[in-house]
């Protein structure tokens, strides 16, 4: 069964069969309750499940991930909400030193199943401290599952798995997709985490991107196609487990490879990519990779200089026709 | 200064943020913005206390610190439009936004960052023997973060020139504040960090500026920070297109009777009410004056993009 | 409980740290330890409260904490020793051992980390209706962290079955608790966050056990958190190795005499002397089987290291 | 005059002359005035400068940086220690939010000349909360200066240059490295911040590395130099300004690129010198990119867990002969 739904709306669905089907699950964050998230993503949860599994914090970000950890050990299976990922920085430390090390500390004695959801990129006018695209910190930090999400299934699927998942997971939602549709499908069964997907075959270069950058990806396949040039584009999806196999094969096909992401190019997760294949796919590049990111810059509020930063398809069209050499 | 004065101040942030929500509206405003109409009578009386040289630290919330410390209104339009203002060329907007040359160190939009900030400029006061003091506002949700208490202990145990303003507006964003801490003012966390602490009515400039006025003398002389928890409540919604369907039925209407503005109305006699009148058309001409000259500046220039990361 | 039982397992905490101590000196430790010496009345006298089920939280100090919950000697020994601990095989240490069998969420070695931990057990315990409740212990230092602010202000707008036992040892490692907060006690604190707040001497099981288990008692019936506050002092360095050459002269020499093992032995007539005796006798002898069966641990397998990242 | 001083006695020789010749320096962290430092590196600044001029701070890492922060943009430069880099991920959000970002975001009307100094990586039975080097989340934030001396030279030429720059910096020390004594330079000028340095030249393969692993470097060259291999080891001291231009050139000579760096191998700084030379040494390679880093694990704590985890010299040595084929 195959449902048309808002991203934002897979989202409300995917949290709705997690406290539906798992009476483990606790969901807690900023304004989620009573108030129905700020985009809407909790909308009608506390209704419908009651203060006793959804409920709101004070402005605590550390304090209440330092919590689902602490409730994830001790058994539940808690979903917590960083309003935007920008505010997982002053949450920090519950992500590198405590969620992420304690099974490996304990020796596997200790589980810490919970799954921190957030949404992050730029929007128009947004400042620097709301715009970040923080995945390259989490992807750094041994321990964590880190997934992102770039159409309204995969919104649903992705969460579900993140729920499933008996590791602590970070899914990063795109606050930009919110609004986008796409058929979502809602009976499919629960998938493990990670898996990459070819979303478009092609056979010239290899485009690999996440979150907002798939579509912009698709976009630049499709304009590249009037030029002749067969771009592919693989959908990371997930960071952690990465599936660089599915990169490789790609590259073992194309030869070529562009990275595209949102975040900005000095270490971002491109960059992890580009490495991997600059050993392993070694033999089969033929020519340069090739990065589309944010330059070094803090996000600018002003639209007409986000412009200059914010990557799109135009940005990808530039960098496979340098890679291909047109 | 007295109540002319500080009307005139008010109203201007009045008008100036009514301008905004219509700017807004209209497509002229790309960011979301967070209005303090109801709340102006804080920045107003507090500022009020404040020397050229003393630094203001707000947050998301800062357009009446910015106006009351008198940043200049077309440069907050023009950032705001995402324009190449004087104030931050426009990288800023509404949330994010400074001026230097007025001693505001700017807003924040990370919930409770600016009071660390705020600690740092009340230091470099103490160490150069300035003279300055520092005052910083927050809302009542920010009581909540980390950051706020390790910079009040701080600013206690360094006997910082601090002043930390709690608008207490009873709501953070969608929360209410009863929900969210077990006291019933938040100057009940004074003592734990040895400062002293002050509830007064936010919606009254007098009541603010005679609070404020108090710690930052007490600042001034160097016995250290105070807090001031200035009670009031939000007219509109936490941000620009908030349907505030959480507020319970009549509560902003009944905020609207005893708003700062209303209730200098109220009392006016006729002669006062005449002044208060020409006043308002006063600021509402300056204020569209700088809507113009705000959308005459141009669009920042993309080829300056990265420009500032570094010296 | 009682007298005999008290002195035993605080006994056996001094001894396992003065062997622990004595395996550091020799190279048999490879990291650093953080003794408790002087403060084995605080867990002690805490843990007394306890039931089975209930989560214990504690820092990087936390041998105390660690065996007043009963875990294994050996265990501990071997975990410290680098060797294949049936507690974490190794990979902990001394600073951040846990055992999740005896209910010992474990320690933590970031500063302050272990109250929002600990509230997420007290969490759970209340939405499943356990009965447990949790308990944390932080040092003196620790309460200037903003993450226990965010903690503790969460477990009481929750009414979490939370207690926070605070062990003022009046220094964090070589700062003076007096240069750190502009209070006399951290129990005035409490207030701030409405949760009750009292303070004990932590040299004193019985007067520990009292008031945590009040604490405990109230956590239980559903009435949320407590502080209690434990005034304590360090016998020895922050950590192996500290020269303490920051301690005003005579002050260890005078905890020496305040400390709980001696104001027991102090108060004991000959027949309880002669019990005693033979307590420490036995533990000394425990403690050296310990050592001798953790020596028979084999080191962890390289081999093993990249296994338990993720489930 | 070259003086021969341990690699923390030449931390606390640039730290007195920050504070001796620039009035505006200020100094704070835990432990640092009267105790001298938990490792030494204060240790005579408080007596000689007094309580104005270092201080003892609570322990509230995020309250001090942040308080760094709003004293630089007023006219101070302080100096904030973070006692083990670790400790920086509870403060994390005044890098990323506020220190890195404020002058830009005022289209460069602030400043924040402001240095923050802490000491990484893992040292013997040390647990995963006091084993990070966290330099990849520093460098992924634009706005940062990022330095990692790796001789007692540097520690104190780079610190020194950290003090005198007006962007903030981040100098990440080693841990291990403190009580490694060699020459340093008490008298030479100030240098700017930034610039990579051949430190041993070679003809078949660049090793990149930094920090700590610039001696294990050192020691694999002296080893490979006997089967024959020359290999030319970069120090990259800086990863923000990144002078890659040294970078390239030595791989334009060599061919060959190993990274070499402590922290975790994925999303760690090498995967972004190895992006690097994917796209812009790309002619020039002749042996995939090879990286020596930490497996994607906590730190354990146990020495002989550790030593499977912490790359030393006998892994470059490996790393090098898979890339030039023996
Ligand atoms: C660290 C952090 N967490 C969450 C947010 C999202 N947020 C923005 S404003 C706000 C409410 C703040 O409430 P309060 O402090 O009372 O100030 P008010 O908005 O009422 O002026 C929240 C939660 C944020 N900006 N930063
Ligand atoms: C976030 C953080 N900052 C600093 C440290 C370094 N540190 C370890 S113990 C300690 C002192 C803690 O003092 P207190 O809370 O009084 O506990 P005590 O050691 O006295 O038991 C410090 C500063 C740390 N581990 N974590
Ligand atoms: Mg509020
Ligand atoms: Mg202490």
């Amino acid at each position: 069964m195959s449902e048309s739904l808002r991203y934002i709306q897979a989202v409300n669905a995917a949290l709705t069969w997690a406290l539906d089907t798992r009476e483990d699950t606790v969901y807690f964050g900023e304004d989620v309750a009573l108030p129905g998230g700020p985009f809407g993503a909790t909308k009608g949860l506390h209704k419908r499940f009651g203060s006793t599994r959804i409920f709101d914090t004070p402005i605590s970000e550390s304090g209440f991930l330092g919590m689902a950890l602490g409730a994830a050990m001790t058994g539940l299976r808690p979903i917590a909400e960083i309003m935007y990922a920008d505010f997982s920085f002053v949450a920090m430390d519950q992500f590198v030193n405590q969620i992420s090390t304690i099974r490996y500390a304990s020796n596997g004695r200790w589980r810490a199943p919970l799954v921190v959801r957030m949404q992050q990129g730029y929007s128009p006018g947004a400042c620097a401290q709301h715009s970040h695209s923080p995945e390259a910190y989490f992807a750094h930090t041994p321990g964590l599952r880190v997934g992102l999400p770039a159409t309204p299934d995969d919104a649903y699927q992705m969460l579900r798995s993140a729920v499933a998942s008996d590791d602590p997971v970070v899914i990063a939602e795109a606050r930009m997709l919110y609004p986008t549709r796409g058929p979502v499908r809602t009976d499919a069964p629960v998938e493990p985490v990670g898996g990459a997907r070819v979303v478009r075959p092609g056979t010239d270069v290899t485009v690999v991107a996440w979150s907002r950058m798939v579509s912009a990806a698709l976009d630049a396949a499709g304009r590249l196609a009037e030029e002749g040039i067969s771009a592919e584009v693989v959908d990371l999806r997930w960071l952690n487990p990465l599936d660089f196999d599915t990169v490789a094969a790609s590259v073992a096909r194309t030869g070529r490879l562009v990275v595209a992401h949102e975040a900005n190019l000095t270490g971002g997760f491109g960059a992890e990519i580009a490495a991997r294949a600059a050993t392993e796919c070694f033999a089969d590049l033929r020519a340069p990779v090739a990065r589309v990111a944010a330059p070094d810059v803090p996000m600018p509020a002003a639209p007409t200089l986000q412009a200059a930063v914010v990557p799109e398809a135009a940005d990808v069209v530039a960098a496979v026709r340098r890679t291909v050499g047109r | 200064m007295g109540l002319p004065d500080d009307y005139r101040l008010m109203a201007r942030i009045r008008r100036f943020e009514e301008r905004l929500t219509a700017l807004k509206d209209d497509g002229e405003i790309p960011g979301s913005i967070h209005l303090c109409n109801g709340q102006e009578a804080i920045p107003v009386g507090a500022c009020r206390t404040l020397r050229d040289g003393d630094h203001v630290t707000a947050t998301y919330r800062g357009h009446g610190w910015a106006l009351a410390r008198g940043v200049d209104l077309t440069g907050l339009f023009a950032e705001m439009m995402g324009r190449d203002s004087a104030l931050c060329g426009g990288r800023a907007a509404s949330p994010y936004l400074s001026d230097p040359g007025r001693w505001f160190v700017g807003e924040n939009s990370i919930v409770g960052a600016g009071v660390p900030v705020a600690a740092g400029a009340a230091l470099t006061a103490q160490r150069t023997g300035s003279g300055a003091v520092s005052l910083v506002s927050i809302g009542d949700g920010a009581m909540n973060q980390g950051n706020v208490h390790e910079a009040l202990n701080l600013a206690a145990v360094l006997d910082l020139p601090l002043v930390l303003v709690v608008e207490n507006n009873v709501y953070s964003e969608m929360s209410r504040i009863e929900d969210m801490v077990r006291v019933r003012q938040l100057t009940e966390r004074a003592p734990g960090y040895g400062v002293p602490g002050r509830v007064v009515d936010g919606n009254d400039p007098d009541a603010v500026a005679e609070a404020v006025g108090e710690a930052v003398a007490r600042a001034r002389e160097g016995s250290g920070p105070s807090i001031v928890e200035a009670m009031t409540e939000r007219l509109v919604g936490h941000y620009s297109g908030d349907a505030q369907h959480y507020r319970p039925a009549g509560e902003i209407a009944a905020a609207r009777e005893r708003e700062p503005l209303v209730r200098i109305r109220r009392a006016a006699d006729p002669a006062l009410a005449a002044q208060l009148d020409a006043i308002d058309a006063e600021v509402a001409a300056e204020v569209e004056a700088a809507v113009t000259a705000a959308r005459a500046l141009p669009f920042p220039d993309p080829a300056t993009v990265k420009e500032h990361v570094y010296v």
